[in-house]
């Protein structure tokens, strides 16, 4: 269990809702559900969702920390927001998802090999490296998330798909050697950290 | 009409519907002098547009009856229909209010013989029936309509149709020379009673009811049960007139949702359970209801009345906020959600659904004085000895119940106000 | 008329050789004709778009955004910061309002944007989406005054996605039913497929990355809805929604045994082509399955 | 009054002209209804009709005027005259609207026609106009029973109007349970948060209120009267007693809590810590907002239970929502919020109806109180503290709760007085010699409370219950109808209801009160007859004494004297005319309807020999649903037999059997009584008539076996007045059945 994990629980021994509120995301919302489904019924990848947000809100009130932050459920939030636009409480769903997720993975608890997880962090740090993304570099480190057998066979899966990209102009294999970048990079980075630096604080220091 | 005589010892009564006549009639039989302002050609208001009421299953126009004979019987109830409120000045005890009388091309000489609506041709949207009927330009609004006269509508005044209208007319009644008139009443109160209208179910665009024939609101629904309705009674769908047999019920259409009105309107719980009662009633055995809900308010002593509704086998209950309405085959429709008891996703075929459309109150903006406090949900909030007291759905969102002893009640605080003037008038 | 200027932000997809960089393209062509002027925001930075937050949580997302729209102020003051990307679009919108409305958003924001010595002055530009520029500021009007080849016979389904529709999505649209993509396909002569179900209807975004048997199977639905309406093709104003609906059609017709092969294009390559430009100035080029009865057109 | 002159003016306005031979019905009117004055008009109803009459009225002397035109429900306005009697031959709607336009139909169209005159002139023969009963008195004065919120509101809006009050409160102190509250929610939006509890200063308004003698410790021994002239004794504790006379009474003594100790499974009674939501306010208002456990412990988890033993069919539960207990809740959730602790809503349905209820709702999660949708199954002793065992519905498993302490929101238990309809059902039954009946009411006549007004009634102490114990309403369209004019309920013990409604019901209950003061004033009665100045007198030297009619009066008008002569108390009446009807030597009458008035109407139908194929049948039919349903069968053109007469009665409740007897003795083939829907979800107007009715005449079939004549041809109908084409239907099938088992054989 990672340290900071160790931390909430012992901080937050009382209330899960508590803890979600003050470290997730636009969790101060979960409190507001009433329970009416609307969104786990409008989520396109709802049947894949082991639980829907409905169902992790009640979870939340009902203090079941593992369950929520070790389901793969919030990882499937494909960000279409039809659960944001049809809420009638109002409640930023997609965001609590991506917060509830991104907390999960904070404190080590997300589903070993959640492929979304995974993508996601690939694509953070692709972007982060330049500044801006590389989409060859984006797609072979996906292919090869797994490792090189796995990665192998998706390339070749992928491989119409990259050659029609490259004959459309729409992909560039000399991206392999850098590619596009932002001039200021450092800028960037030390930028990003600060914002790490202020949100772990936030976490750490929150007096529940 | 203009001689209409008015003192600051008048209470004013703003709507026909249940709530305006029980305000007009409770203060007229404690003896004061009332006004009573109808916007429409006949009183009775929404009540008159349904079938029953729950939880009695009784029907309204009996208890219309009695009132409108009350109203017959007393001398003190002055009622004006085709009339409008555009103004409100003035305080407690000395109000003007400014009213736009509509021309109705028919005189008190009518005697509802019906002449006039043989004679012309052109027909329109029956308001009455929410437009699912058509009606002739020379009508009665319904058979009980009162008072007991025939309307000239506007479209046809100066047609070829008017004409028709008025040659048919044996008794001098029809009158196309009529135009609007605006009087200036004093009066000392105002029972502002002009109740709700269903929540424009167009904007709840996950259920698709512009888009789908068979996505129908509950208000129209109860038009179809009357034998004089759009379709002579009968339950039947939209798209090609066939029995129903699987018809789904969604609550909280347009009501706790801030997307469209933010408060609950009370009523739609009950008037889903009555109608579960018309489909046992008219269909039997042979068509299933569902009803998807949040929460099933039928509270106080109606409860025994969701209790029996619940044992009827045809009717099921499912927690869930339906997410959206898509297309299904042959006219039917798919209803998509969770059911939240337990997290069971469905993707249920209907032949026909019936939206629990919200009370949105029709309070005007820019009518009353200042101090007149209208809140959030558009609601008349009570103040005091404002003078202008909100009745029935103008107050809240009320049942039939409700709404009638909210109008007792405010007929007591209009009259407290015009018998302090009294007793400074001496 | 004059000039109408923005401050621009492409985002990484519309780069050189980048996915959309036919959008790009085509983007540039009906500018010129509509007389717009789009000024590159300097040295702008990914927005990390909607799936970015695995790795990079709130604050540092935001403040992806923040750095460019602090950048956009600078260079371009208060001009509209116009996005054709939906991600591109939805992230900086959704930064401006979360700093807007979030005290401790906000200062931990200007912490970091401090780091590098740059801020946000004051009010922070309305940030839209392109479509919003050619509906609100030019209008369907002037777009048809510029069509000189009609669009006749084509039948297209109008696929809105998600991004562009909800949650802000074009003022005046419904979430279920936004009519816009069909306005601008009767605007250039063509006919849209009428009640075409799936057109706000997620393509599973990211996901097709990481889950792409979950998000193809969302893809299949949109495209058979759109063969169902009858369309020759598919418009689209989203980059990851073009192209999720036209690569892997090929993967789709393995797994479902399906024949799809319909084209997928961005309004402004219809614009380009209905204003009479030539097929590279509308990077048809860059269509992976050919728009032929555009390119038919563009060559008369 | 000076002598009856008839005049009858016969319309020939829409259609009735052309399909109907006016000149006959002129003649008829005054060759055989005795008019002496007939005139005949193309508009009768338009200005220059209307004063025709008028001139025969001032210049001729008539004072007896019949009206052959269109029903009485229509242009009512203009056939409005001051001081004759009126009635009216229903010719448009009754006649001709419902019979073809053909030759074959026109002779038997006629007969209705000349028929509907005779009969109308046979009425207003028999008319008389009202006149004064002399017992009006108007007394400015209300009782008001209760001294909670709805009685001290229902004193200041009277007061406020210029009444003058006496309020009994039981107890010591004003306030009643509202006084008991820590917090309460704001009358105005925004409804999200908490207000300060003003019944103090309502208690101090009430004290200083001049127009208000407020009386603690007291209850009332004695309740005479009727409206107008109710004279109350008041006794208190000490014994002290005093007489007040006042015009009308407002009860409103409101609710108990459901007693918890019913409810051990929920730890009802088992521990401290488990208690009702009055206890709970009351411990929270003591310690100033703490939550304290019993041994004076800081409680940090609070858990409420909703419906505990409410909405539940199990025996001793109630199977009623009390309406208020999920507001309330949430309200007492958000003070352990405020405390510092944490709250747990365990509902079934979360009842937060209307614009206010949302808000609340909403609220109450800001507030961060956790709402669960779940079912609890027992609240048990854990440790020091509680634990709640449930099943929680959205999760859908089985799990508990701790807390410091539960919340029970039981519901309320109406403070009524016995029905007094179980004491009368007693009588009955054991006039009846049902064993087994009296038993079971004899247990319930027992375990019911005492009385709370003591009325000196022939049908008993107190206001009747409805259901549940909830007092008398119609429920619907007029929530203040009891069965006891002048005497209103209000608040919770008429519904269950929150202190907000309470106060809205409490001021329109003061309104009626009032109201019934100034009728009883000029003798007028109250709906559905309101403005009726008629009312019902008995020839003393006829009565048998039998006490039908001071037993079948649904509204207790009529009490006894000593030696059982009815004792009529105009104010009470409601002038439907059960007691006329229930009189078997015909000694009650209205002066303006009575036995005669419709018995010679009956009578003066032509009635053709038994081989002419014309049947005759005879419709008795409500004027409140019946009849108006007939009239629009005739605007929408339902055809129905030729050979019907119609003859509109007040109630069912009215139709006295003599007039049965009569009709077949005249020789109709078939007599058919239309009322309305009769039972527990009765319509009746005059909630006993029509089931009255029922009771009667289902006791007609001795008379026709003694006439030896078919049962089938005497019919008592349930109908509505949407049976717009089912009544016709109903008409025609008995003209049917008339052709089946042939004419009857009583004509002369």
């Amino acid at each position: 269990m990672s340290d900071m994990n160790q931390a909430m629980v012992e901080k937050y021994r009382s209330s899960f809702l508590k803890e979600v509120e003050a470290n997730v995301e636009e969790g101060h919302w979960v409190k507001m559900c009433m329970q009416c489904g609307v969104c786990s019924g409008s989520c396109p990848l709802g049947p894949h969702w082991e639980h829907p947000p409905q169902e992790i809100f009640m979870m939340i009130r009902a203090g079941k920390r593992e369950d929520v932050l070790s389901s793969s459920s919030m990882w499937m939030c494909t960000s279409c927001y039809n659960c944001i636009a049809r809420c009638p409480r109002g409640l930023p769903i997609t965001h609590i998802m991506h917060g509830l997720a991104t907390y999960a993975k904070r404190l080590g608890l997300q589903p070993k090999n959640q492929p979304t997880a995974k993508f996601s962090q690939l694509f953070w740090n692709n972007l982060t490296k330049t500044g801006r993304v590389n989409e060859l570099k984006l797609g072979l480190a996906l292919y090869f998330m797994n490792g090189i057998g796995p990665g192998i066979k998706t390339a070749l899966k992928m491989q119409d798909v990259g050659l029609g990209m490259l004959k459309t102009g729409r992909l560039n294999p000399l991206e392999i050697l850098g590619g596009h970048s932002i001039k200021d990079k450092s800028g960037l980075q030390k930028m990003l950290k600060k914002a790490f630096e202020i949100e772990e604080a936030q976490i750490k220091d929150y007096k529940g | 009409m203009s001689e209409v005589i008015a003192t600051n010892q008048t209470i004013l009564v703003v709507g026909g519907g249940i709530s305006g006549l029980t305000a007009a009639l409770e203060a007229a039989e404690c003896g004061k002098q009332v006004i009573l302002l109808e916007k429409s050609p006949s009183v009775g208001g929404r009540v008159s547009q349904l079938h029953k009421y729950f939880p009695k299953l009784c029907v309204p126009s009996c208890g219309l009856e009695i009132q409108y004979r009350r109203l017959k019987a007393n001398k003190n109830v002055r009622l004006l229909t085709m009339a409008e409120v555009t103004q409100i000045s003035g305080e407690a005890g000395n109000f003007t209010v400014s009213v736009k009388v509509a021309p109705r091309y028919v005189n008190e000489n009518c005697t509802a013989c019906g002449e006039c609506e043989k004679a012309v041709s052109a027909e329109f949207d029956d308001e009455f029936n929410y437009g699912l009927k058509k009606r002739k330009g020379a009508y009665l609004v319904s058979n009980m309509a009162y008072p007991q006269r025939f309307v000239i509508d506007p479209r046809i005044a100066a047609t070829d149709d008017g004409a028709k209208a008025k040659a048919a007319c044996k008794y001098g009644a029809v009158d196309l020379e009529m135009a609007e008139q605006n009087l200036s009443l004093n009066v000392g109160a105002v029972v502002w009673a002009t109740g709700w209208k269903p929540y424009d179910a167009a904007r709840i665009q996950p259920y698709g009811y512009d888009r789908y024939d068979n996505v129908i609101t509950n208000v129209e629904f109860e038009r179809m049960l009357d034998p004089f309705g759009p379709t002579g009674g009968k339950i039947v769908r939209p798209s090609d007139g066939k029995t129903p047999q699987n018809i789904a019920f969604i609550q909280c259409a347009g009501s706790r949702d801030q997307n469209h009105l933010k408060h609950c309107s009370r009523i739609c719980c009950m008037a889903t359970l009555k109608q579960t009662t018309y489909v046992k009633e008219q269909l039997g055995d042979a068509c299933k209801s569902t009803v998807y809900y949040i929460d099933i308010r039928a509270i106080d002593r109606i409860d025994d009345f969701h209790r029996k509704v619940k044992e009827d086998t045809n009717v099921t209950f499912v927690k869930s906020k339906v997410a959206n309405i898509t297309a299904g085959s042959d006219g039917n429709v798919l209803l998509n959600g969770v059911d939240t008891e337990g997290y069971n996703r469905y993707r249920n075929e209907h032949d026909l659904v019936v939206l629990a459309t919200g009370m949105e109150s029709t309070v005007p903006a820019g009518v009353f004085p200042a101090g007149i406090n209208i809140n959030e949900h558009n609601f008349i909030e009570l103040d005091g000895d404002s003078g202008i007291y909100g009745a029935g759905c103008s107050s809240d969102a009320l049942d039939v119940n409700r709404a009638a002893q909210n109008a007792t009640a405010a007929a007591l605080r209009a009259i407290q106000v015009v018998t302090r003037v009294a007793g400074q008038e001496g | 008329m004059a000039k109408r200027e923005y401050s621009f932000y492409p985002g990484c997809s519309s780069q050189s050789k980048a996915s959309s960089v036919n959008y790009q393209k085509s983007t540039q062509t009906i500018c010129e004709e509509l007389d717009i002027q789009l000024n590159e925001i300097p040295d702008w930075n990914c927005c990390a778009a909607s799936i970015g937050y695995g790795g990079g949580g709130e604050l540092p997302r935001i403040s992806l955004s923040a750095r460019n729209i602090a950048l956009s102020q600078q260079a371009h003051g208060q001009q509209d910061i116009v996005a054709t990307c939906a991600a591109c679009w939805l992230a900086t919108r959704e930064a401006k309002e979360r700093i807007e409305h979030d005290s401790k958003v906000k200062s931990g924001i200007d912490a970091a944007l401090g780091e590098i010595g740059i801020k946000i002055e004051g009010a922070m530009p309305k940030t839209r989406h392109m479509v919003e520029v050619l509906i609100e500021d030019i209008g369907y009007g002037e777009i048809q005054s510029k069509v000189k080849k009609p669009l006749d016979g084509l039948k297209i389904a109008g696929y809105v996605g998600c991004q562009t529709n909800r949650p802000f999505g074009i003022d005046g649209e419904s979430y279920e039913n936004p009519k816009y993509l069909d306005k601008m396909i009767e605007t250039v002569g063509a006919a849209p497929v009428e009640n075409y179900e799936k057109k706000a209807s997620c393509c599973g975004g990211a996901l097709m990355f990481s889950e792409p048997e979950k998000s193809q199977a969302l893809v299949k639905d949109i495209i058979e809805a759109a063969y169902d309406g009858g369309a020759d093709m598919i418009v689209t104003p989203c980059p990851v929604c073009q192209m999720n609906v036209e690569v892997y059609q090929g993967h789709i017709n393995k797994t479902y045994g399906t024949k799809f092969n319909i084209p997928v294009v961005y309004y402004s390559t219809l614009m380009a082509v209905a204003f009479g430009r030539n097929a590279k100035d509308a990077a048809l080029d860059g269509q992976m399955i050919r728009a032929s009865k555009l390119e038919d057109i563009a060559n008369k | 009054m000076a002598d009856m002159k008839i005049g009858a003016y016969i319309c020939q306005g829409c259609g009735i002209g052309d399909r109907v031979d006016t000149a006959q019905l002129a003649s008829v009117a005054k060759r055989e209804g005795k008019a002496a004055v007939a005139r005949e008009h193309e508009f009768l109803c338009n200005a220059e009709g209307v004063k025709m009459i008028q001139d025969d009225i001032a210049n001729e002397g008539v004072n007896h005027v019949v009206i052959a035109a269109c029903s009485r429900r229509a242009k009512t306005e203009a056939f409005s005259f001051d001081g004759v009697c009126i009635s009216r031959a229903n010719l448009r709607e009754g006649v001709i609207w419902v019979r073809p336009d053909t030759d074959e139909a026109r002779e038997t169209t006629q007969e209705m026609a000349d028929d509907y005159v005779r009969m109308a002139c046979a009425e207003t023969k028999y008319q008389k106009m009202p006149e004064a009963s002399g017992e009006q008195g108007l007394t400015r004065h209300l009782l008001v029973v209760g001294g909670g919120i709805s009685g001290m509101t229902a004193a200041l809006e009277a007061a406020k109007t210029g009444y003058k009050v006496d309020l009994v409160e039981k107890t010591g102190q004003l306030g009643g349970v509202a006084g008991e509250m820590y917090k309460k929610y704001p009358d105005k939006a925004p409804y999200n948060v908490l207000a300060d509890n003003t019944t103090g200063a309502m208690v101090e308004a009430v004290n200083a209120n001049g127009n208000i003698t407020v009386h603690l410790n007291t209850s009332v021994t004695k309740t005479d009267g009727a409206p107008g002239r109710f004279t109350v004794s008041l006794a208190t504790e000490s014994g002290a007693s005093k007489d007040v006379t006042v015009g009308a009474i407002i009860q409103a003594t409101g609710f108990t809590p459901y007693d918890m100790s019913k409810l051990p499974e929920l730890g009802g009674g088992k521990s401290p810590d488990v208690m009702d939501q009055l206890a709970f306010e009351k411990m929270v208002k003591a310690n100033g907002g703490a939550i304290k456990k019993a041994d004076g412990s800081e409680a940090k988890n609070v858990v409420f239970v909703q419906c505990a033993g409410q909405r539940s069919e199990q025996p001793g539960h109630l199977p009623y929502c009390s309406g208020h207990c999920c507001m309330t809740s949430i309200k007492q959730a958000r003070y352990v919020k405020e405390a510092g602790g944490d709250a747990t809503v365990i509902f079934d349905d979360l009842r937060t109806p209307g614009a206010d209820g949302e808000d609340v709702y909403r609220g109450g999660q800001e507030a961060g109180v956790t709402f669960s949708k779940g079912k609890v199954s027992a609240v048990e002793a854990a440790g020091k503290g509680l634990k709640v065992n449930y099943n929680d519905r959205i999760l859908a498993e089985d799990t508990s709760i701790d807390a410091d302490i539960v919340v029970l929101a039981t519901g309320m238990v109406p403070n009524s007085g016995p029905n007094p309809y179980v004491k009368l059902d007693l009588e009955m039954a054991e006039k009846d010699g049902n064993a087994e009946l009296v038993e079971k009411l004899k247990a319930e006549v027992e375990k019911a409370p005492p009385s709370i007004l003591n009325l000196m009634y022939r049908q008993g102490t107190d206001v009747p219950h409805l259901k549940h114990g909830f007092t008398d309403s119609h429920f619907i369209c007029f929530p203040y109808e009891t069965r006891r004019t002048g005497i209103y309920t209000a608040g919770p013990v008429r519904r269950p209801m929150d202190a907000h409604q309470a106060i809205e019901d409490a001021t329109g209950a003061t309104l009626k009160a009032i109201q019934a003061c100034e009728n009883a004033a000029i003798g007028r009665a109250a709906h559905p007859r309101s403005g009726d100045l008629s009312f019902p007198s008995f020839r003393k030297e006829g009565c048998t004494q039998c006490k039908r009619c001071t037993v079948e009066c649904p509204f207790g008008a009529i009490n006894e004297d000593d030696k059982g002569y009815p004792q009529y108390n105009e104010a009470r009446c409601r002038r439907c005319g059960t007691c006329m009807g229930a009189c078997p030597v015909r000694v009650i009458s209205f002066e303006n309807y009575s036995v005669e008035t419709v018995g010679q109407q009956l009578k003066a139908v032509d009635m053709p020999d038994e081989f002419s194929e014309k049947p005759r049948l005879l419709v008795l039919a409500c004027e409140n649903d019946a009849y108006p349903a007939l009239d629009m069968a005739g605007m929408t053109r339902q055809e129905y037999s030729a050979y019907a007469r119609i003859i509109p009665v007040r109630c069912l409740g009215s139709v006295n059997t003599i007039w049965i007897t009569d009709a077949l003795n005249s020789g109709y083939d078939g007599v058919m009584l239309m009322g309305c829907q009769k039972g527990d979800n009765y319509q009746c107007h005059f909630v006993k008539g029509s089931e009255i009715a029922h009771i009667r005449m289902s006791k007609i079939d001795d008379t026709l076996t003694q006439l030896n004549l078919e049962k089938e041809r005497v019919q008592t109908y349930e109908v509505s007045i949407a049976d717009i084409q089912r009544i016709p239907q109903i008409i025609n099938d008995m003209e049917k059945l008339i052709g089946e088992i042939g004419m009857s054989p009583f004509k002369f």
